[in-house]
Parts: structure tokens; C-alpha cells; sequence
């Protein structure tokens, strides 16, 4: 990957400001949306890549729209086929740095095998969900993310499907990085988007997003004052699990493949490790909110193997050194005979 | 006719040779006993002897059906002939049926007359059972009045003349094809030297195999020779050809081939999104081996993340293409409206096969060409090609790629399971022959406005993702022309749906006018599409032959049509239209022609034959 | 007319009313402003006033559009009358417009000498730029010249009515649309108590609330009552109704309660499988509300799972129904299919909206139609039916979910955005109403076959999951006739294509026949169908009226169409098929009837206005 | 659920053959699906059921032709969405026993959403997965269960799509009863299916399954004597990861998330528990085989929680006390007015 950013040959170093495309963002007011568009535009300048060698691909949702506003390349597809898009722009230019914009119905509702299969395939694109645990474009029906009891207009008694947790699930599809920000915090989000956007193969960022017009509040407790330094669990590799306010700092125990809260002063509060091949420390952290627990924001899992693009050029340059052969060559390829 | 065995054949092979025109034979067996292969060998042994050609394989839908049973039938036919030929055949001058099985299915496409030739061996009780047959159809006295029936022992006759090669009998008895296809060598007066050396190149490693199938197929050839049964035999002499170098060419590989020429010609990598589908799954074998010409096939996890692939590939730089059959194209609807909406090219290839549903997957049918006109929400127009041979489709296909790139649009492209596992005899074309056509990336920022139109074409400019200083966005919203920013203006839409129709109607400038096979007026004008090509116009021809006044019509384009097409069809009193399908064709031409088009349709899972059109023909004459 | 504020209008209220017969408003302003929500108001309050009325909301795609933008902008039309009518109204007679951006969307559909009220307080110098205005518009002369003007500072008056409440401004500020209801109000005669009423039920438990929207509300009448500068209001008579129970209903309520009422009917469960998309999202979230009628509402991951679990349902012995609106109903064609070749009722409703792609989500159009005929795979006929008002769309479910179960096929069931939102007062039907109809389940095991068919709907029985004895398999393979075991026989496919083909066509014994509207002869014959109705009809009627020779015919049946519709086109010298595409139904006429019909298109993503039918039928007069 | 197995009333034992459809069954000779079809047939007489009260659901490809060879209800769909099917059907009438019997392609390629979405709903189905690592129907190409490197007619160079591992995605998605079984080992298979079938809520059986045609041997290791002894670790509860040969017993030790193999009398040998709820060790079981140890088989998880179907029961009966309306109600609800 370059490191410079040219245009055109020329050296220049961007800013914000020239990420911001010319259109008008029609997110709601107060949308958090808005400060997960901030941060991408912070970030993006800190990469070394020139504006236009950047994609951002939207499926279909308040979230994917996203790419509208960006100045870069912008494809706003179809509802839940973001990566399988972003699959064929890699495919064909592996120099590009693709990004995948979705939203929790988008990726996990219509678009979950598309999803998956990005994953397993580690094909090089970035993709960062943003979970408001809702539909917000449609107006406000439950979503693969929305908890059991949720009420909303297709569900006025309290919808009845067991959540996906997104973790959970990227790690049961072979995610090579896999990370969570929150929309209201931009310097843990600038921290994880540069690593994402660093990693080789699919990268993959929860982002929890509020959705202020149907879902507001939802990750409350999780971004507020007085009540995050409680409830969000920072992941540092190398630094142990522990959280909470200053006199109130709790730990994560871990013992037989469960996870206890305790004391951050208790022996044995399990060390974070980003390298988790096997995934099984991954999955029981993605568990953690689940059961009751805190937050735990950062990445899960960050490991290498060769994407799919990379493998892929390594066939096609391999078969082109082997075999040279024209199209004439190839017509007269197997049995011919002539006729005079 | 007697029972033969080999011990009485040990007459001399002064045997007469009877020249004949054109023969149709058909091999046919379960689908273990290699019956594709056989014909595989036969059609090349016929090329190589300077014949023209058609071949139709038709195989059961499951992998392997259980032994003996009709659902478990392969065939094979191949029509060869010293004249210009265009389809496998009607009726069989000869049958091989390896089992009763086999027999019950395909006797009765034998002409009287024809040659029977069956493997006694195979003729038991437990398989007249699997064949849902009573009795012996041998015994049956009426058989010998209708047809010349040869009965011989195959699989004990192969044995034999493998006995002292201590093979696995199981190994010796897969071997009895051969013997077959050395019989009918030796009846149509065939050169077993290349299929040896095929042999030779295809089991090289493994000595045995490539010793017992030789054997096998020169036993066949010898008991021909040498069976006081068979008095004579045939040749068809050589074809007159134009000159050049030929090969034998299926739909699946040419259709692959032009598209790889394509790319090339315009200077881009083939990208290649599909999901496995019957019949269309070999164009995916086919290509993901050519990755020296930078080819990129992805097998995709389904269909919609297959044409979603190639448009990312298209928007990217890439020529995209996406394969499937029925099934696998209906669900990639929506997709194709947002390469409408974007204006992306992208081709669609429909290998056709028997519909609705699941249907008859290994079964050829035409009745996809609505569902290519329609079947994508709002206005969302788009070219439609269909190929009418094996050949051509690798011209179709490069002219799809042409039309995709130079009018930034999804082109369906249709083919059928009967032409994409069918074979003919290829001149074979020169790189140089491809027409002209090339890929123009925007590169200029000045003025740059994403839904710019080619005042000619009516076309946007492809600009793709790395080109400095022309970033944009584009989406499935409606768009502003010009800018091509989001709008919901009321006329803007308006205008943008006419927009799309009218950049499609206009490819009508860039194509050529049908042409009219026969006097351009008369009494009936056949006016056909896709497979049926060949069999249409034997049965012209036929006629024509004969004096009636009847022409053909075959189109290439079903959307837009050529701009002369209404004016042709209106110089005959007639307008016929056969198609495998319900009538689809004939819908579209009523409605744009208000013209009283009759149908002709027949929905069986296989081609017409030449004897069906006469018929209907000369109804209408 | 000078500006005025409230010190200026203490004048005794004796003013002028003036008796119309009909009237249209349009309610305009920012997204956040609740126009919808005044809209749904004037309309429950002109129903109660015994108007005949239609509505016709219409609002942004964006949740949230920037406020003041001209994306933001939010209206809702009525037309209230004494005498019977069908449409919304073309031109207003009234417009509110509450900002800059709302004046500009709007001002031209006044009429000349309307009324124009303006909120001057958002007549501001940067609510101009939002609405890329250059200057004032109200400083423009000939504004007062075309219009009749009132600019009244709506926020300021809000505010200073809810002065004492102690409120935050920005909940003050919330009220205003209620002070611009009142003024409405007062402008055309309308009780406020019902609308007191529904304040109170609505924000009963938030006391402030109901005070400050009552207040408002009071004020804007108030304001009306005493400004001088508004000389005279106006009345509409009650209209002349049949006798019985009125209530406003919408498409969407109406479509959801049809299926309710057929499920009852039939005795079935309804079961509802979809995927949430504008503008059908709705008819999900009213059935949702209606599990006390045993309504299973399955919101699935995606529109292929909505369509299979519903098929799934129907296999089990509900009533399966999927709905959604274009790109989703294009992803359902491979489900569909199935459901054709296993022959099991299923309902697909199609709420349209704007396309191809994405489109204009919240915009309406009929370019669905040759979607819903032909957007599977094979030969896979269904039938289809269109509503043409939002409370036919009750009749219609009833009549789709009959023919599902009788015939034992998907119908697909076409509703359009324009409708889906729209409203009309309906005499309530009452539950015996509802046609006889009744499913049956298969039971008896004696002679039970799959596929055997009922002589006259051709129909299979409907065996269910449960039934002891009866177990069987199907599947999206051809099957044999009777059976239903796979087959591939040739002449099996043939058959089964042809007799899939003709069940559907057989319908048309089954419908009603066309019923001419007007003389069953003449010139002109205005064929249309689904939401169209309203505008063809107002404006036939008001050609009839002047004596021109043109009748209509509307068709909720579009295949197969009704036994006598050919008959009935062809007494008239011409055939005029007005569709908002680019002329769907018309190539279905033309290609069935080799009639030159003649297509009227506009693809604006809103109605057609009465006015342009009559000038379109009046060149062909 | 009926205990007793009746048919209009007459309560009578069924036995394997009565599962038997008249239909001849159409897998190639030798292919795996036909012990499984064995299995399937022994077992379900055993547990009470009458025939009418079982549907088999299928996708497309040979496994998914399983169907036409139960005489029980059968429907033979559309490739990938018979999880979706069967949704409908068991939602309809909860009574009946849903089987979705699907292969690698159709489940995992096409069909993954479904199969992730059903989980995570707990839908009261069995699903079967028959794993041959390639489409067999189609003739041969690799699946999405195939390994890196899979030499096939559309990978003629080899695959470069890493796997997807149906356990770990099962977990992933939340399913409440997950297990592995084996073609050829029809007494393991018996049990396996016979707690799938009790569980309520969706139960995942893998069953490895050899397709003698495209894939021969994919499973030999695992299957043929004397190699399967030393090969297979059976699942137990309660009894400790041990596998082997007599003469070479070994024993999985699990520490800090990653397992190790040790020889079988070394102490600290983890002890299976299927009680897994929280997924992670279930999830460090998926991959052993994956990381080169031995082919865990029997029940991975699993635990009870509220079936989907049950909880909308629950609403539509609570609904039903509550608010008994007519049709004539419904039509009249909300503003009227009348005309007189
Ligand atoms: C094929 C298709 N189905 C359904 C829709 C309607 N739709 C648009 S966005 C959306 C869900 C959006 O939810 P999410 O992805 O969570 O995005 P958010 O709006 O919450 O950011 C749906 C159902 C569509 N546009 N296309
Ligand atoms: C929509 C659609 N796409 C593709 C196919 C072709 N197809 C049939 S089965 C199959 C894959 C079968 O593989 P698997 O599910 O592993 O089953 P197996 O045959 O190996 O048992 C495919 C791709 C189809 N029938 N329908
Ligand atoms: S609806 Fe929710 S997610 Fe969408 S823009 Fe508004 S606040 Fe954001
Ligand atoms: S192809 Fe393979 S999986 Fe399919 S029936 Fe044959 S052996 Fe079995
Ligand atoms: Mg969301
Ligand atoms: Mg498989």
C-alpha cells in the first residue's frame, strides 16, 4: 500500500475537509451517524492513501448511505449486498481501500451470508456495521439486533427473536479482525478505524450508533457520562480486563470458559490478548454485555492469513508466467483438422 | 436373423460399402456406460473424416441414476453428413441401446429400417424389470419386420478380448463402450488411429486402461468386419467445406471463448461471478482454467452475490459477467436494475433449461426470454441477444461485451442447454476477426459530471475508482442526469425513465437489419430465435427445395429489435413463430407490431424436429 | 393585502360565508412540521361534516430530511366535496405553506385566485438559501396578483397563545400546526371538538400537552374569526350518501383488514410473511396489532425467507401471504415458481412505488405489471388483480386470497404507494358481506393422488401436514399429472405447461365480466387499471357530462382478463390505456388482441391529474 | 408432544420400513446418503410419532432429495431456503415434527442466512446437515466446506476460499443444540438423532457424509477401520476428551483457550459438558479438527430456551383472552360516522 498521498503525482497532505463531499447529510439531527462520519473523515487523512483510491460501498439504510457524503468513490447498491460489491471492486483493483457501510438490518437481516462469507473468504475490505438496533430508514421495526421484548411497529407486544450478537457471529465466520467503537467516543473509534483500515483482509468494526428518532438511548449505558465509566470494558492488548469508575474498578475473572465479575484487585484478572486464532477467548468476550456484564469495546480478534485477492493474483500471476497463449492460441486449443 | 456369436463370424471382409449422404445414429445406455464419451469419440472421428456435423447429448437430471432404470438413460446422437447440415437429426438411421432400458426410451426415434444394435447381455429379466418392461422385446417377431436388428453379446465379446489381461472384470466390462464405438466405426467406415491416440493422451499414465480400451474398441471394429451378419456397411463421404482449420465447437466453450476474446479486444480483465447451475456450470469450469488470460472467476456463495461481484467488478474497470440458468437469473432481478440505474455494463448469460421451478434441469427450453425483458421492478430496459448455435455463441457473446461497454448497460445474453452442450464443426475465426470495440475509461476532470451523455449513444462515461480527481458517487435512487445526484423531481424521473428506454431503443441504430433467408415476400416468413435456429432452417430449406414460398427470418436481437424487422415481416401474408416455450417471442412482436403473429410451441424438454416445422409450415402455405 | 399581526384583528366576527361544492387544500411544510398528522385531522373532521373526500399524503424519503430543505418537504391534499368524487383534487384551491421550501414545492399547483397562507416567521434570509430561493418571494407583486395572500406569523401567534403555559419554546414551537389547523378550520367551517377529542385520547396522560395543542389550535380559529383581513370563509355542504356506518380508511388498513376477513371467512389461519420496505411496511405493522384474530405476523430476514415461510405456511394449511413493494417482490420470483409447480395458495401483494432500482421509495407508479406476469423462470402463469381505491383494496384481498385457495395458486395483488397512503370515506361492509368461499383439506385416503385434479378448476386438492394417511412429496420438479411423481417425460412437461396455463386462464369463468362505464359503444374506450381509477373516472364522467363520446373500463383483473373484454373494446373506435409507466397493461392488450390500443404514460412518481385525461381523450375525440 | 404413535386412532408400532417411501431412490451406488436415510428411518419410529405428523423439508441438491424417500410429508423446495420453508410450516402447526434436510452447498453457500437466522430464533426444527465437502448434484465443485486448496472442475488450480466450519458458525448463531455425527456409524447416529429430535428449539446435526463420486474418502479418516479409532473423539457428558487406539490413548488438556494433545493418563483432561451456554468451549471444540487433532463427535451443546414458536403462541393465545373481536368489530374500530 502507498504511504504518501498523491494526486496526480502530487504530494499533498489531506484533511478532513477533503473527505467531505458536496452533498447535504440528510441523517436526522442528532443522528449518530454523524459523529461516525466525523471520525471516518479524521481518520482517512492519517492513512496515506490518495482520496480517489478509496470506495465506500452502502447497501441500503440510513447507515449506507454513508458513502454519499464522502468525498471518494461512493456506490450506494442494493439492500444487504454491500460486500458482495465491494467482493468484485477488491477483486479487480486489490490497490483500492474498500469500505463496506451497513447498518444491523442491512448487514445481519437481508445481508448476513453475504456477510459471512466476506469473512471466511478474508477478502481485503473494510466493513463497519453500525448497530442501532433498529430499522431506521423503514421507521423503526425491530431489528436481528433489537433484544427479546422489544416493541416496536411490528412488534407491539414485544418482538419474540432471540438477538445475533455481531461478534459472535463474525468470530463463527472466521473474521480475521474483528473490533467495537461507540459512535460518541472519536478517539477510540480513530484508534480502531486506522487499525482496521491497516489490517490485511476483512476487517470488521461493530460501531453502536443511536438511532435518536426510533431507538434513542439504546447504548445509553454505554456513552453518557456518570454511567460509561461503569459500564464499557476497554480491550488493550497486553492490559488486563478490568473496568468500572475510579472507586468502583471491577475485573474480569475468567475460569472454565465462564467469565465472572470481581474486584479489580482479585488475583487472576484475565489478560487481553488481540491474537486469538482459535477464537474461543473471543467468543466467551463477546458473551461478557450479553450476559449482563460490561461493554467490552476495542478489538476482539486481529490475526493474519492471506486475504483472498492476494491469493487470488498469486493463481493468475503463476497461470500467466506458465502459460502465455493468445486468443488465436486459444481457438485452436484441443482437436482441429483443416479443410482445403 | 440368427443369435450371432463370434465363432461364426470368421468370413472374409469382402463386405459392400454403401454411400450415403447423411446418417443420424444415436448411443444410447446408462449413465455409467460412458455413452457421452462414445459420442464424444464419434463426432471427433466424423470431423476428422471431413463430415459437417450436429451432435445432441441428453443425460438424466441425476448423477446416477439407479442402474438399468429409464430415468438412468444417457443418450448421445450425432447427425453426419457430406452436405450442409444444422441439426442432430429427427429420426436415427441408427440405434445403440446398451440396455432394455435404453431401448424402451430411444426406439422410437429409429426410422423403419434403421439399424438396431443391442447388447444381448444386458437384455435380463432384472433389467426388463428396472425398464418397466413385461417380456423380452427381442422375441417380439414385429421388431425384426421394422428394423435391421443386430443382437450382440458386447459385454462377453469385450471380455473375451480382454481375458488374458487380468483385469478386474469390473475394469473389463467398463470397456464394452469402446467395443460399441469400434462396431460403428466399422459401419460408417471410420479411422480408429485418432481415437487411439486420444486414448493414448487421455489414460497415458495408466498402460492397462489405455491397452484395454484399444482393445476393445478394435474387437468391435473386427467383429464388424468379420460378422457374417452385417453385409454391408456405409460412408459418408467429405463435406465440402470453405477452407481452413476446424474444430469441433460446444455453446458452453464457445460462449467462454468469446468472452475471453472480448475482454481482450477491449483491453480488460474478464471478471466472471457465478454460482454453480445445470446447464450453465461449464462456462465456470471452462473459464476459471484460462487464469493466464488474467481471467477471474469467483464462485460465489449465490447467484445475487454473483451479479452483485461482477457489477462491483464492471464499476470497478472490469468487464463483468454472470452465468446462470432460469432459477439463478430470477434471483438477480434486482441487482440488474441497479446496473440499470448506474449504468453499468454488465453481461447476463441464461444458459436456458426446462422451466417453471426447478423443473427439468438437464432439459433445453426457451421460455426465459420474458423473464429477460421483465423481470426487474419499474422501467428498467435492457438489450436482449440470443444466440442460434453452437458457434455462435462465441460471436454473440462478443457482441454482448460490445453493446455492455460502449452503452454502459446490462445486456442479457440467452442460451440454452440444447446449444451449450451441443457440438458442430467450426471454421475457426482469427483474433483479428473480432470487431472493432473499445473501452473508454473518463480520465479528464474538467467538466466531469458523472451522468454526462454521448450525445450519440446516449451513454454515461465509465469512470472508475483510482482515477484522480473524479470521484462520485452513483446509486440506486434515482439521479439528476448530468450530475447524477439523487433527485425526486417529478419531471427529472420522468424524463431519466424515457432517458434509459430510449438509450436502449437506439442500439436499433447499431445493429445490423434482420436478413431474410429465401424471396423477402411471400406466403409465410418463419421468424425465429436462440436453439431452434438449425432445425427451422433445414425445414426451409426443405421447402424452398421444393418450391414453396416460405422464408426465414432468425433473430439475434430480441431487445431492441433490427430497425427493418417490421417492415420485413409485413411483405408476407404469414408470420409463423416456433418457440420452445408457450409463445414468448410472439407476445412481444403482437404488441410491438400489432401484428397477428401465429405461434408455434412445443414444451418438452428438447429441440423441434425439421419434420415438425415442415408440417406446420405447409399447414399454413 | 398589508402584513398583519393579531393587535389588528379585534373586528366583530360577521363575516361572508360562501357556499362551494368542492374544495382542495394542500397542507405543506418541513417534515418535522406534522403535516401529515393535520392532514389526517382536517380529513377526520370533513368526514365527520359528511363530505365525500380523498387524500393524498406525500412525503419525503428521508426519516429526517434537513430542515427547511426542499428533500424536507412534507405535504397532505384533500379534497372534500358535497357531490361524489375520486380523486384528490388537481389544482388547490388552498395552500398552507408553513416555509420557504414548502412554498416554492408547491405554489404552483395553486390555482390562480387561490388562497395562499404563509407562517411569514420562517420567511427567512437563511431558510431562503435552504430552499435555494434567491429573494422574498412574498415581496414579488405578482404574487398577489395570481393568489390571494395571507401572511400570518403562525410561530409568533403560537407562541404568545401558550405565553402563560410556561412551556419550553421549542414544545410551543410544536404547536404551530395545530394553530394552522384551526385557522383551516375556521376557513372552511369545521367543528373543533372532534378534534379536541382526539387530543385529549391521544396525549391523554401528558396534560400540557392536550392544553397547549388545544390552545393552539383555538387560537388559529380564533385568529381566522377576527382578523379582518380575511373577508369571507367558505362551506361545503354534506354530501348525499347512502345510509350506514362511515369510516376513513387508507389501502394499506384496508388491504390488512381484507385479509383478516378472508381468513375468517375461509377459516384459516392468516399467517403473513414479510420483510419490512416503503410503502408496505404498514400493512405489517396493522396486522401485527391483530394476534386476537390468530394472526401469525412473521417479519423475516429477507424477502426470499418472507415468500418460502408463507409458502411453508399454505403448505401447512394457513393463509400464506408474503407482501412487500418492487426490489422485494423482484427478489420472490424463484419462490413464486415453486409455488406454481407444487400448486399452493399464496397471496403476493405488491404495494408499488417508483422505480426501476431504488427509485423514489416514497413516490408512487404501476410499473410493476409485467413484473408480477413474467418475472419467473419457465412458463409460470399467476393470476393477477389491482385495486383501484384505498378501500377496494379490502374487496380485493378477499377476492385474491378466494382465488388462491379455490384454484390452488400464488395470485399476485397489485396496491400502489398513491393508494397504500391515500384515503376515502367507506360505507363499512359488514362481515356477511363477504363472498362465499371455503378451503378445503383434503381428507379421505380412498384414490388419493397429489395432482389429481378437480374437472373444473383444474385445481389440486390441499392435502396437509397432519392428515393420517395421506403423506406425500412435492417439489419445484416436473411432476406426472395425478402422481405427482417426478417426470421428465417429454409429452408429461408438455402437458403440465400447458394445463398450469390453462387453470389460470380458466379463471376467467370465475370474475365478473367488464363493466363499461358510459355507452357500450363510440369512439373513445379509456381502459385502466389499479390506483388510476379516481382520475380516468372524474374525468370521463366530466366529458360524458358534456355529452363526448367516452366510456371506461377498469380493470381489477388483469390475468386473466374477464371473457368480455375484447367484445367490449372493439365497439369503440379507439382504445386509450392511461398507466403511470411507460405502458404496461397496453402491450399486454396488444399482444393478446392484436388491438392497436393506444398508451398515455407519465412516470412522475405521483397521479395523473384529472385534468390531463380529459385533454388526452380530447385529442383522440 | 404425543408419546403414543397413532394413525386415525388405531395406536400401532411403526418400524423402519414403514418410513419407506414407494419412490426408488436415486444416489448414486455406494453414497453416504443412503446410511443416512437408513438412520433416519430406524430411528424415528422410535419415538412415538405417527407418520402424518412428520414433514421433511428439503433445498436442493442430493441430500435435499431426502424427502421423496420418507413416507411422511415431503417438500422438496428451492435451493438454500428450506430453514424458511420449514419456519412457515412449523409456525403454522407446532405439532408436527419439521425436519430440514440440506448439504453443504445448499445450507452454508446459498442458504447460510437461513440457517443462521433460524437458529437464532430457535425455531422448533431438526436440521441435518449432510457435509460432503462439495456439490454433488452439480458435479463437483467445492463448497464452502471445502479446504484450501480443493482441486475441482471450477478450482481446476485449487480453492483459495478458506472453509466455513459448521459448527463454530452454528455457535456463532446462537443455536441451542448443536451436534456431529458420521455416515457410517449408524449406532452413533441413532442416538444423535434421537436428541435431536427431543430438543425443543432448532437442533444441528453435521453429519459427515461421503460422496463416493466427487469427493471419495473425504471422511476415511474418520470412517474406515483403523483409522477412525485413532481419529474420532466422541462427545460425552461428563466423560473426559479421550480418544485412540488402545495401545495410544490421548486425552485433549485445555488451558487458556487452546488445546493440546497429551497422552491419555495425563492429568487435567478436560471433562465434556454439553451444558454450554455461553458457547466458547463449545466453540474451542470446533476447532480441534480444524487446528489437525482428532474429529470430535456427539453433542457439542446444548441447552433450553423458549422456542420461537412457542413465545408467538404465547402472544396469540394472551391476545385471544384479552380482546375477543369479529370481523364487523375490526371494520368498525376507530372513527365512524353515519349517514343517514
Ligand atoms: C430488497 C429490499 N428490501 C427492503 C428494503 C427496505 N429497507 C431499506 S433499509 C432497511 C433496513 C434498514 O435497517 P439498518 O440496516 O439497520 O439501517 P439503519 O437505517 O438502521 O441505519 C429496509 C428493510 C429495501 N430497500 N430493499
Ligand atoms: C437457485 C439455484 N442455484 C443453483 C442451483 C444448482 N444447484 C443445485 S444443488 C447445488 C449444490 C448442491 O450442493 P450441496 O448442497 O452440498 O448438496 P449435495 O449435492 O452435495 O448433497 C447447486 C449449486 C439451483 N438448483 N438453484
Ligand atoms: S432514523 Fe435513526 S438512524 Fe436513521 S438518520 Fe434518523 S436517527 Fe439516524
Ligand atoms: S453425487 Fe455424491 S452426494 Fe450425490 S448421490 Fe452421488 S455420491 Fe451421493
Ligand atoms: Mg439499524
Ligand atoms: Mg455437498
Amino acid at each position: 500500500m502507498a504511504t504518501e498521498t498523491k494526486t496526480n503525482g502530487v504530494g499533498l497532505k489531506l484533511s478532513r475537509k477533503d473527505f467531505q463531499s458536496d452533498q447535504t447529510v440528510r441523517w436526522c439531527p442528532g443522528c449518530g451517524d454523524y459523529s461516525i462520519l466525523a471520525g471516518v473523515q479524521k481518520v482517512l487523512p492519517e492513512l496515506g492513501l490518495p482520496r480517489e483510491k478509496y470506495v465506500f460501498v452502502g447497501g441500503i439504510g440510513c447507515a449506507a448511505r454513508f458513502p454519499y457524503y464522502m468525498n471518494t468513490y461512493g456506490f450506494h447498491t442494493i439492500h444487504g449486498r454491500a460486500p458482495a460489491f465491494a467482493t468484485g471492486i477488491k477483486v479487480v483493483n486489490p490497490e483500492l481501500s474498500v469500505w463496506v457501510i451497513t447498518g444491523d438490518g442491512d448487514a445481519l437481516s437481508i445481508g448476513g451470508n453475504h456477510l459471512i462469507h466476506a469473512m471466511r473468504r478474508n477478502i481485503g475490505i473494510n466493513i463497519l456495521l453500525f448497530n442501532n438496533r433498529v430499522y431506521g430508514l423503514t421507521k423503526g421495526q425491530y431489528s436481528p439486533t433489537s433484544q427479546v421484548g422489544t416493541k416496536t411497529k411490528s412488534s407491539p407486544v414485544g418482538s419474540i427473536d432471540y438477538p445475533l450478537h455481531p461478534i459472535s457471529l463474525a468470530i463463527g465466520a472466521e473474521c480475521t479482525f474483528i473490533a467495537r467503537t461507540v459512535d460518541r467516543d472519536q478517539k477510540h473509534m480513530a484508534k480502531i478505524l486506522e487499525m482496521a483500515a491497516r489490517h490485511e483482509g476483512t476487517s470488521f468494526v461493530e460501531i453502536l450508533q443511536n438511532c435518536i428518532v426510533f431507538n434513542d438511548g439504546a447504548w445509553h449505558q454505554y456513552t453518557e457520562k456518570g454511567l460509561k465509566e461503569q459500564n464499557v470494558l476497554y480491550l488493550e492488548e497486553g492490559q488486563p480486563l478490568v473496568y468500572g469508575s475510579e472507586d468502583d474498578r471491577r475485573g474480569i475473572l475468567i475460569n472454565d470458559f465462564k467469565s465472572e465479575i470481581v474486584s479489580a484487585d482479585s488475583p487472576g484478572i484475565a489478560v487481553h490478548r488481540e491474537d486469538d486464532e482459535d477464537g474461543a477467548y473471543a467468543h466467551l468476550l463477546s458473551r461478557i454485555e450479553v450476559n449482563g456484564g460490561p461493554m467490552p469495546i476495542g478489538i476482539f480478534r486481529n490475526f493474519q492469513r492471506p486475504p483472498y485477492e492476494a491469493m487470488l493474483e498469486d493463481q493468475v500471476t503463476a497461470a500467466q508466467l506458465q502459460k502465455k497463449m493468445s486468443v488465436d492460441d486459444l481457438l485452436h486449443s484441443g482437436d482441429t483438422w483443416e479443410h482445403k | 436373423m440368427e443369435k450371432m456369436d463370434d465363432n461364426s463370424s470368421n468370413g472374409s471382409p469382402e463386405k459392400e460399402v454403401v454411400e450415403v449422404e447423411s446418417v443420424t445414429i444415436r448411443f444410447a445406455g446408462d449413465s455409467g456406460d460412458g455413452m457421452q464419451l462414445t459420442g464424444d469419440r464419434f463426432t471427433s472421428a466424423s470431423a476428422l473424416a471431413g463430415n459437417d456435423l450436429r451432435t445432441f447429448p441428453d443425460f438424466p437430471a441425476e448423477i446416477r441414476a439407479p442402474i438399468g432404470t429409464l430415468a438412468g438413460v444417457s443418450a448421445f446422437q450425432i447427425n453426419f453428413s457430406s452436405e450442409d447440415i444444422h441439426t442432430p437429426g429427427d429420426a436415427l438411421d441408427a440405434l445403440v441401446a446398451m440396455n432394455p432400458a435404453a431401448f424402451k426410451a430411444n426406439i422410437g426415434d429409429l426410422k423403419r429400417g434403421g439399424i438396431l444394435i443391442v447388447n444381448t447381455d444386458n437384455f435380463t429379466e432384472k433389467n426388463f424389470q428396472k425398464a418397466e418392461i413385461d417380456s423380452n422385446p427381442l422375441d417380439d417377431e414385429k421388431l425384426r419386420g421394422n428394423y435391421q436388428v443386430f443382437e450382440v453379446n458386447v459385454t462377453d465379446l469385450t471380455r473375451r478380448a480382454l481375458e488374458d489381461m487380468d483385469l478386474q472384470s469390473n475394469l473389463a466390462d467398463r470397456c464394452k463402450n469402446f467395443f460399441a464405438l469400434g462396431l460403428m466405426y466399422w459401419m460408417y467406415t471410420r479411422p480408429m488411429e485418432p481415437t487411439k491416440e486420444w486414448i493414448k493422451q487421455k489414460f497415458g499414465n495408466r498402460s492397462e486402461i489405455v491397452e484395454a480400451n484399444t482393445r476393445a474398441m478394435e474387437a468391435g471394429y473386427h467383429f464388424g468386419e468379420n460378422t457374417e451378419a452385417m453385409a454391408s456397411h456405409y460412408i459418408v463421404p467429405e463435406a465440402t467445406y470453405p477452407a481452413g482449420t476446424y474444430r469441433s465447437i460446444s455453446g458452453n466453450v464457445a460462449v467462454a471463448y468469446g468472452f475471453i476474446a472480448a475482454a481482450r479486444k477491449l483491453g480488460l480483465t474478464l471478471f466472471w461471478g457465478a454460482y454453480p447451475i445445470t446447464p450453465a456450470s461449464d462456462v465456470l469450469h471452462e473459464l476459471s482454467r484460462y487464469k493466464n488470460f488474467g481471467v477471474r472467476t469467483f464462485q460465489a456463495e449465490d447467484e445475487i452475490a454473483a451479479v452483485s461481484s461482477a457489477i462491483g467488478a464492471s464499476y470497478a474497470g472490469a468487464l463483468g459477467v454472470t452465468c446462470s440458468s432460469g432459477p439463478g437469473i430470477a434471483l438477480k432481478g434486482e441487482a440488474i436494475g441497479l446496473a440499470v440505474m448506474t449504468e453499468i455494463p454488465l453481461v447476463v448469460l441464461n444458459v436456458q433449461r426446462a422451466g417453471p421451478s426447478t423443473g427439468m434441469p438437464t432439459k433445453t427450453e426457451q421460455s426465459d426470454l420474458l423473464m429477460s425483458m421483465y423481470g426487474r421492478n419499474g422501467e428498467s430496459p435492457v438489450p436482449i441477444l440470443a444466440a442460434s448455435t453452437p458457434s455462435d455463441c462465441y460471436d454473440v457473446a462478443i457482441e454482448a461485451s460490445r453493446i455492455a461497454v460502449k452503452y454502459m448497460t446490462p445486456v442479457m445474453l440467452l442460451s440454452d442447454g440444447y446449444l451449450a452442450n451441443g457440438s458442430e464443426p467450426w471454421l475457426i475465426p482469427a483474433e483479428a476477426d473480432i470487431p472493432e470495440m473499445k473501452a473508454v475509461f473518463r480520465e479528464d476532470p474538467e467538466g466531469f459530471m458523472p451522468y454526462d451523455r454521448d450525445p450519440e449513444t446516449l451513454s454515461r462515461p465509465w469512470t472508475i475508482p483510482g482515477t484522480p480527481g473524479l470521484q462520485h458517487r452513483i446509486g440506486g435512487i434515482e439521479k439528476q442526469d448530468g450530475s447524477g445526484n439523487i433527485s425526486y423531481e417529478p419531471e427529472n424521473h420522468d424524463h431519466m425513465v424515457r432517458l434509459r428506454a430510449e438509450k436502449v431503443a437506439g442500439i436499433a441504430k447499431d445493429i445490423p437489419p434482420v436478413e431474410v433467408m429465401g424471396e423477402d415476400s411471400g406466403k409465410v416468413l418463419v421468424v425465429g430465435w436462440g436453439g431452434t435456429f438449425g432445425a427451422i432452417a433445414a425445414a426451409v430449406e426443405a421447402l424452398q427445395a421444393r418450391g414453396a414460398s416460405v422464408s426465414q427470418v432468425h433473430l439475434r436481437y430480441l431487445n431492441p429489435f433490427p430497425a427493418n424487422f417490421e417492415e420485413v415481416m409485413r411483405k408476407f401474408d404469414k408470420v409463423l413463430v416456433p418457440e420452445l416455450n408457450l409463445g414468448q417471442l410472439v407476445k412481444v412482436i403482437r404488441s410491438e407490431y400489432v401484428i397477428d403473429a401465429i405461434s408455434y410451441s412445443k414444451v418438452q424438454g428438447k429441440p423441434f424436429m425439421v419434420s415438425e416445422h415442415i408440417t406446420k409450415i405447409e399447414e399454413l402455405l
